[in-house]
């Protein structure tokens, strides 16, 4: 028999208001195997703590239930509490007595009668716990970066720094992402260029740095310390050794009628191309969409034109396997398509363009090499509005319920600079709110109105209606003098939403990452492990996780790093004890387990026993803890009960459902 | 919208949340304070797939009035294709009940990430409304067990 | 059968096998049961006519711990049960010699009470080789006849087909026998009100005795320990109190057989009580087929169960209230 | 019967289905509206009144003869928050008292000219009288 | 192919050119319309409270009567379309609707949202096939610019109506292109005509219809094209000064199927009838307000 110990927790008032405490004691009390049954306003505290290892030492306690927060929160601490009273770790469970009880109800009563039932069934979970020993798995002292953006970069170049050998894997021919699309940065107006590139250097040049441009993960397998990783190289049609970077290739290509997407399509490029002249590596691809050669069989001009003779048109896609202990996820974001909003006529008129797009137009090395000028008609414009939040905070199916965080920034900076270069441009900026949190920003941004004049309207606008004289006519409402307004502009700048790269969920799937409705990974806890995600070994940088702007996102990269750091500083990690075990006795050897175990955990060995007397030899299943995550799947399709899985065995969660029914 | 109404059928409400995403959107749910009837009791499991039709038939038989399973959505399980499985199992273990004419409405699997408590929550509220509408688990309550 | 004994005695006499696994004759003549025959004049005894419905091939999980060689005699619906051994690595295929033997339908002697001919002494024109459709039964009561098929078993009517599906050699024809839809029981059940259909089980299921009959000679039922004797789940063997405890043992004993139950139909065959076990069985298969596509168990040694496999876009489990 | 306005405002919330407090503030409705000069309690001032529940001046409101219906700030409102509902609820409650039709039958005959179709004739009749 | 035709009283009267054009063109494009039996008036808008009934019987019976036969319902003036949709909608998916609805129909079977109703348009998309469509055209509309307009009710509310990209709409261009017309775009194709209101407020409709009229014919539509009687009696009703003459879709059609003399002369022979006859509505209005309506002529 069990000598159970209850700990009830108060959490303050958080549980004590709406459970009574002292009544679940009582009633806890009551319960077979129980010797002994307390509360505490705070279990969690060192004081909650010292009260359980004093019980677990007086009464000689076999087991201990504590009724408090979820255990995600805090079974751990408890867990370490009666290790170190010398009970086994795993002789602990946990009722959820607050979020699934006092935080959801209302009813004193029924909260209390709710706990009560929630602390018997972990007592009758505990009455059948084992003490069960962590196993240990080893650590694959290597990282890898899934994007090769500012976020992969900054998270790549700080674990290298700490001594660990890192793999970015980006998936477009050059690292860099979307700063490098940057004209200026916010609020310091700063050159993107000028402070990416040296980074992007220094990524390519560092020895533990190791970059798959135009690469992409294809599978994963394994888990924390020992992932599997198959990265597929897409073939580049350039032999990147023998490239010598000259560009001569790209301006012969008699192929140049592929939309640009680093410029966003406001312009076109050749079917062989490097993205943008800083490129890392500084290796061209072939589009083979778009290539003649690969089209039709004819052409060969880049071929021929190579003194290196680095263009090679047989390149097979290649796949690379690797071992990686930590994998950080920075997959970044691109902005929302538009094709939905076309009241701002989006889709109708050239000179309605994104914030992005506005980036690539005031870029010296841009479509239009810095000129401020319309797509339409290559004029300057002498009225311009942006509007904010397209797409941003909508409920509806069309846009996305998020602020995107950083457009009301990129929008002040954009009007800044406009104002600022082409002072007789007017500048008018139609908004909702203005968020500016930040060091500096909201400064910043009354820069833009008391310096330079920019004229914010608060207010949104109903429709962009191109006009036959090629002006757009901008229909808006200005909420202060309750007017609404009609005026014509030259270019119209919409501030898009930006959401998570499309990719993000294919990736997540495979990490078996969790990913919220907008397509966001998950952290661990939103506020406790913002770099996280559930899924142990795998961290999160940069947008991937939440809209962000520069700064936060290389932030959040060297957080992440220093997390996928303490995990590669680790030589052994101990690993969950609560695996799947298989009854020789019982087993059948059918092999049904091993048909839906996800990690190949299971095996088969022809073993003689003992069956009550019978000595014969019998085929049954063995699993390998190291591999075995837990997830049960094996255990229901046993059909004998031979499989079962320790620390929520059968008879454990039967007695769970038997003291909630009771 | 919850049911909070006294003296009437309290239905025992069993919930099977898989550790890594419904449990703990079940724990958003609560710190959120989006609340729900308290007749929903619910086992951590690490995986829907861990969910055994022993164990729900088990319940009916000691006085549950409803079961319902929450797992990760299709695609996000934490152990790859657990969930895959439980959709298969309890797809054909709910015919089956369907087929002994118990009636359907008093199992549910609905999937719920770790970032749905409002999911939780109103799945929650939808259920227990079902099985207040259905009332008393009759046919499927072993008599000699109940208290 | 002549033809059977005499295979039998050529491949105990070469030392081929060293056992045959066949049907021995009862003490009546419809009841003949499933015997181990060690030497040639043991199978004076053997016997293989229409009574002989049942499966060998569970018994092949104790014939293969035997030394040696063992003869078996599956007929066609027999081979799927043995396939599926296979698959789960409870038969060893190199110990079994198989003969695929002919089939003409196996009878029911219930079925022949039912037409109302009681005090059955002896039947015949139940041999395999006989080419009547008429069954000569002599009873205390006078001689009376009834027609082959309406004494067959109901699984007969749905056979799966002639085909052995695994076999060392085959010997005698088999007949069609289909006439009736598999489906077409189920269909009627699922047509019916949740009232009428918990009536009708209520009082099928209410007959169960837990005698364990049906589990006893399932071929997919070949636990070691059945779950139900053991204590993993706390449900070891209790007295029957009520009808629940029949329904979770025989829904849980058709989950624990989907997609691995051949719908051999010897649990139907061999319950005491009656009771249409093949009902439970058969909804599942019918709705796999529907749901994951359509899969025959034992039809091969190596595909995986539809309770093994899944696809990204099965349906949820919500499909069961839609297709009512 | 005497209404407070609290209880107008939830009329005009039933009736629409309208639920004020999505609204944003965003003025997108205002800015989409074809009416917006003939109004004197402009689309998005209207969620806010029923918010505030200041319901006795939207149905003295000549706004409510103005709007099209047309639905432009239906669709393209950010929080699908419906002003044109709330507009079209708010006339309801004016037309469905006893006499306050805003279209009589006397006035009719001198609206009309040849070439007039007769659905504007029904249309407006439903918009406008009980 | 056979599909319930719902014309509407517009199209009974003031507008039987649009429903003589849509039945010959039907019978071209090898479809045919069945008018319903005792149809009534759908009251022209779709009545917006949530707890209006009575007003959408009259639709619930025309889509009662389709399903009845078993065919989708058709309609060709874009207000009919618009209530009879949206009604459709609320009877399949508002339960307090449809239950209500149904227990004052007393129907045989409760109505439920069953039938499909499509607008004409509708029909050429995605049943004929504008590339099909192309292909019957025996007088392409060679060189003819023209404009489409939409108005408000085909499209809005677009998750109702399920028309086309409310915004950024295609259909009749498509048309338009089909018929081997070029067609224009211009930004007011979508914003409402004024509707209704040009019965009281006779100046705000001309303000709309001025900046549609402005705008097409700004950017170069010689002709407008619509599917509203409605739009095209404001459109007309314009002070612009170069006036964009206004057609209905089915007249483009009609022509460019070389159909238009025929459909014309037996819509010619019906108005003199109905010239001969001192109340022509007499036969299709339904109800008070129509009867109220019909002493103008």
């Amino acid at each position: 028999m069990q000598r159970i110990g209850v700990f009830v927790c108060h959490c303050g008032s958080n549980i004590a208001a709406t459970v009574d405490v002292k009544k679940v004691v009582e009633m806890a009390a009551l319960e077979p195997g129980v010797v002994h049954a307390e509360d505490y306003q705070y279990m969690c505290s060192e004081a909650g703590q010292a009260k359980i290892d004093a019980a677990i030492k007086e009464k000689n306690l076999t087991g201990i239930v504590v009724c408090s927060c979820s255990p995600r929160m805090h079974e751990t601490t408890f867990r370490n509490a009666a290790k170190r009273a010398g009970l086994n770790p795993y002789m602990v469970e946990i009722a959820n007595i607050r979020e699934h009880c006092s935080w959801i109800h209302k009813n004193m009563e029924e909260a209390t009668k709710k706990a009560v039932i929630l602390a018997r069934a972990a007592i009758a979970k505990v009455s059948l716990n084992t003490p069960l020993q962590q196993g240990e798995s080893r650590v694959t002292k290597r990282a890898l970066v899934i994007g090769g953006g500012i976020a992969g970069i900054q998270t790549a170049l700080d674990i290298a720094e700490a001594g660990y050998e890192v793999d970015i894997v980006e998936k477009t021919p050059s690292i860099g992402g979307r700063m490098s699309q940057l004209d200026k940065t916010f609020p310091t107006l700063d050159c993107s260029a000028c402070i990416l590139t040296p980074k992007m250097v220094e990524a390519s040049a560092h020895e533990k740095i190791n970059i798959y441009t135009y690469s992409e993960v294809e599978k994963v397998s394994g888990f924390v310390g020992d992932f599997t990783v198959d990265i597929r190289k897409k073939a580049r049609s350039v032999n990147m050794d023998k490239c010598t970077g000259c560009g001569v290739c790209q301006e012969k290509c008699p192929s140049k009628k592929t939309p640009n997407e680093f410029n966003r399509g406001l312009n076109t490029r050749s079917a062989i191309y490097t993205p943008f002249a800083q490129a890392i590596p500084n290796v061209p691809v072939i589009d083979r969409e778009h290539c003649t050669k690969f089209k039709t069989g004819k052409c060969g001009v880049c071929a021929k034109v190579c003194q290196a003779g680095a263009i090679e048109y047989d390149q097979q896609d290649e796949i690379v396997t690797e071992k990686y202990g930590a994998i950080v996820v920075a997959t970044g974001f691109d902005v929302i398509k538009l094709d939905q909003y076309d009241e701002y006529a989006y889709s109708q008129s050239p000179d309605v363009i994104t914030s992005l797009e506005l980036e690539r137009i005031m870029n010296a090395a841009g479509p239009t090499k810095g000129h401020l000028e319309r797509i339409s008609d290559h004029k300057a414009p002498k009225n311009m509005v942006f509007i904010q939040c397209v797409g941003s905070r909508c409920a509806d199916k069309r846009g996305k319920s998020y602020c995107s965080k950083i457009c009301c920034m990129y929008t002040a900076k954009h009007a800044m600079l406009i104002r600022d270069k082409y002072p007789d441009v007017n500048v008018t900026v139609f908004y909702i709110d203005v968020r500016t949190p930040g060091k500096n920003f909201d400064e910043f941004y009354r820069r833009a109105v008391e310096e330079y004049g920019v004229n914010y309207i608060k207010g949104q606008v109903g429709k962009v209606a191109p006009q036959p004289n090629g002006q757009l006519l901008v229909q808006g409402v200005d909420l202060i003098d309750n007017k609404q307004i009609l005026m014509e502009a030259d270019m119209v700048v919409l501030a898009a939403a930006i959401e998570p790269n499309k990719d993000v969920r294919k990736i997540a799937t495979m990490l078996t990452a969790s990913i919220d409705t907008n397509n966001f990974l998950t952290e661990a806890h939103p506020k406790l492990r913002p770099v996280e995600s559930p899924t142990a070994g795998v961290f999160l940088s940069g947008v991937c996780q939440g809209p962000k702007d520069i700064p936060e996102t290389v932030a959040q990269a060297g957080a992440a790093a220093v997390k996928a750091i303490g995990l590669l500083a680790k030589d052994k990690l101990l690993t969950n004890p609560c695996t799947a075990k298989s009854d020789e006795l019982l087993c059948n050897g059918c092999s049904t387990c091993a048909n839906v175990c996800p990690y190949g955990a299971i095996s088969y060995i022809d073993k003689e026993v003992n069956d009550h007397g019978i000595r014969e030899t019998r085929h049954f299943a063995q699993v390998n803890s190291a591999l075995c995550q837990g997830c049960g799947a094996c255990t229901v399709a046993c059909p004998s009960g031979a499989m079962d899985l320790q620390g929520f065995s059968n008879r454990q969660i039967i007695a769970e459902v038997d003291a909630i029914c009771r | 919208m919850s049911i909070e109404k006294t003296n009437e059928f309290r239905p025992k409400i069993v919930a099977f949340c898989c550790n890594w995403c419904s449990y703990a959107g079940a724990d958003l749910a609560g710190s959120s304070r989006l609340g729900y009837p308290a007749d929903v009791k619910i086992i951590r499991v690490p995986c829907s797939c861990r969910v055994n039709p022993m164990f729900i038939l088990r319940a009916f038989e000691k006085g549950a009035d409803g079961v319902i399973l929450c797992g990760c959505h299709p695609g996000d399980c934490h152990y790859t294709t657990g969930n895959y499985y439980a959709r298969r199992r309890m797809t054909l273990l709910f015919s089956m009940l369907d087929y002994l004419g118990v009636e359907n409405g008093r199992t549910r699997v609905e999937w719920v990430s770790a970032a749905e408590g409002v999911k939780f929550s109103t799945t929650m509220n939808e259920f227990v409304e079902k099985i207040h509408s259905l009332g008393k688990n009759v046919r499927l309550e072993d008599l000699r067990c109940r208290n | 059968m002549q033809e059977l004994v005499t295979r039998a005695k050529e491949l105990l006499a070469d030392g081929t096998v060293v056992r045959v696994l066949g049907w021995k004759r009862g003490d009546l003549s419809y009841n003949p049961e499933p015997a181990y025959f060690n030497s040639q004049e043991e199978l004076e005894q053997f016997v293989y006519d229409g009574f002989c419905g049942a499966n060998l091939s569970k018994y092949m999980i104790e014939g293969s711990k035997k030394e040696g060689k063992t003869l078996v005699f599956l007929k066609p619906c027999d081979t799927y049960s043995f396939n599926q051994l296979i698959k789960e690595h409870r038969v060893d295929r190199d110990k079994a010699y198989i003969i695929g033997v002919g089939c003409r339908g196996k009878l029911d002697v219930e079925k022949i009470k039912a037409q109302g001919i009681k005090g059955i002494q002896n039947i015949s024109g139940a041999g395999i080789e006989e080419d009547t459709d008429t069954l000569n039964i002599r009873t205390i009561y006078g001689d009376k006849t009834c027609t082959y098929g309406s004494a067959m078993l109901e699984r007969c009517h749905v056979c799966k087909g002639k085909e052995h599906m695994i076999f060392d050699e085959e010997i005698g024809e088999s007949k069609d026998t289909k006439d009736a839809d598999r489906f077409a029981e189920i269909e009627k059940i699922e047509a019916m009100s949740p009232e009428e259909k918990f009536a009708f089980f209520q009082k099928e299921l209410s007959k169960c005795i837990r005698c364990n009959a049906c589990r006893n000679v399932c071929p997919a039922c070949s636990c070691r320990k059945c779950v139900f004797d053991s204590n993993q789940f706390d449900s070891a063997q209790k007295a029957n109190v009520d009808s629940f405890e029949e329904k979770m043992f025989h829904i849980i004993r058709a989950f624990h057989v989907a997609g691995r139950c051949t719908d051999c139909g010897e649990c139907s065959r061999v319950c005491p009580q009656g009771i249409p076990l093949h009902l439970f069985n058969r909804k599942f298969i019918k709705d796999i087929n529907e749901l994951y596509g359509e899969y025959q168990a034992g039809a091969d040694t190596e595909s995986k169960g539809p309770l093994t496999s899944f696809t990204f876009e099965d349906a949820e489990p919500g499909i069961v209230v839609e297709r009512r | 019967m005497m209404q407070s306005q609290k209880e107008k405002a939830e009329l005009i919330r039933e009736i629409s289905g309208v639920n004020p407090s999505k609204c944003m503030k965003c003025g997108k409705c205002s800015a989409s509206c074809p009416s917006f000069q003939e109004m004197d309690i402009k689309p998005h001032q209207f969620v806010s009144y029923v918010l505030h529940e200041d319901i006795d001046a939207l149905l003295e409101s000549k706004s409510l003869w103005k709007c099209l219906s047309c639905f432009a700030c239906v669709e393209r409102c950010p929080r699908d928050v419906k002003p044109g509902k709330l507009i079209d609820a708010a006339r309801q409650m004016v037309i469905r008292q006893k006499g306050a039709d805003y279209l009589s039958a006397d006035e009719i005959p001198e609206l009309l000219d040849p070439e007039l179709p007769q659905q504007l004739l029904v249309s407006a009749f439903r918009r406008y009288r009980r | 192919m056979v599909y319930s035709y719902y014309p509407g009283c517009t199209l009974k009267t003031k507008a039987k050119d649009l429903d003589a054009y849509a039945r010959a063109c039907a019978k071209v494009l090898g479809f045919e319309l069945e008018e319903l039996e005792n149809w009534q008036c759908c009251g022209g808008v779709y009545p917006l409270g949530s707890d209006e009934i009575a007003t959408k019987l009259s639709s619930v019976r025309a889509l009662a009567a389709a399903k009845e036969k078993g065919q989708d319902l058709v309609t060709v003036c874009a207000a009919c379309h618009h209530v009879l949709k949206r009604v459709n909608d609320d009877m399949k998916n508002v339960e307090d609707i449809r239950f209500r609805a149904n227990n004052y129909m007393e129907l045989d079977e409760p109505y439920a949202g069953e039938t499909k109703v499509l607008h004409f348009l509708e029909i050429l998309r995605d049943r004929i096939g504008f590339a099909a469509l192309k292909d019957k055209v025996v007088k392409p509309l060679t060189g003819r610019k023209i404009g489409a307009y939409y108005g408000c009710l085909l499209l809005r509310p677009s998750d109702r109506m399920q028309f086309d990209d409310p915004e950024n709409p295609s259909i009749i261009e498509d048309f338009i292109r089909a018929l081997g017309a070029e067609p224009v775009i211009y930004p007011y194709r979508n914003e409402c005509c004024g509707g209704y209101i040009s019965l009281k407020e006779k100046d705000m409709a001309k303000n709309q219809t001025d900046l549609i009229m402005e705008s097409a014919a700004g950017m170069g539509a010689e002709t407008l094209v619509t599917a509203c009687p409605l739009c095209r009696y404001n459109l007309n009703q314009s002070r612009t000064q170069e006036k964009v003459p206004v057609v209905y879709f089915t007249e483009l059609l009609a022509e460019a199927l070389g159909v238009k003399a025929e459909a014309a002369e037996t819509n010619a022979e019906a108005a003199a009838d109905a010239k001969g006859n001192t109340k022509p509505e007499a036969d299709t209005d339904k109800t008070e307000d129509m009867q109220e309506g019909g002493t103008q002529s």
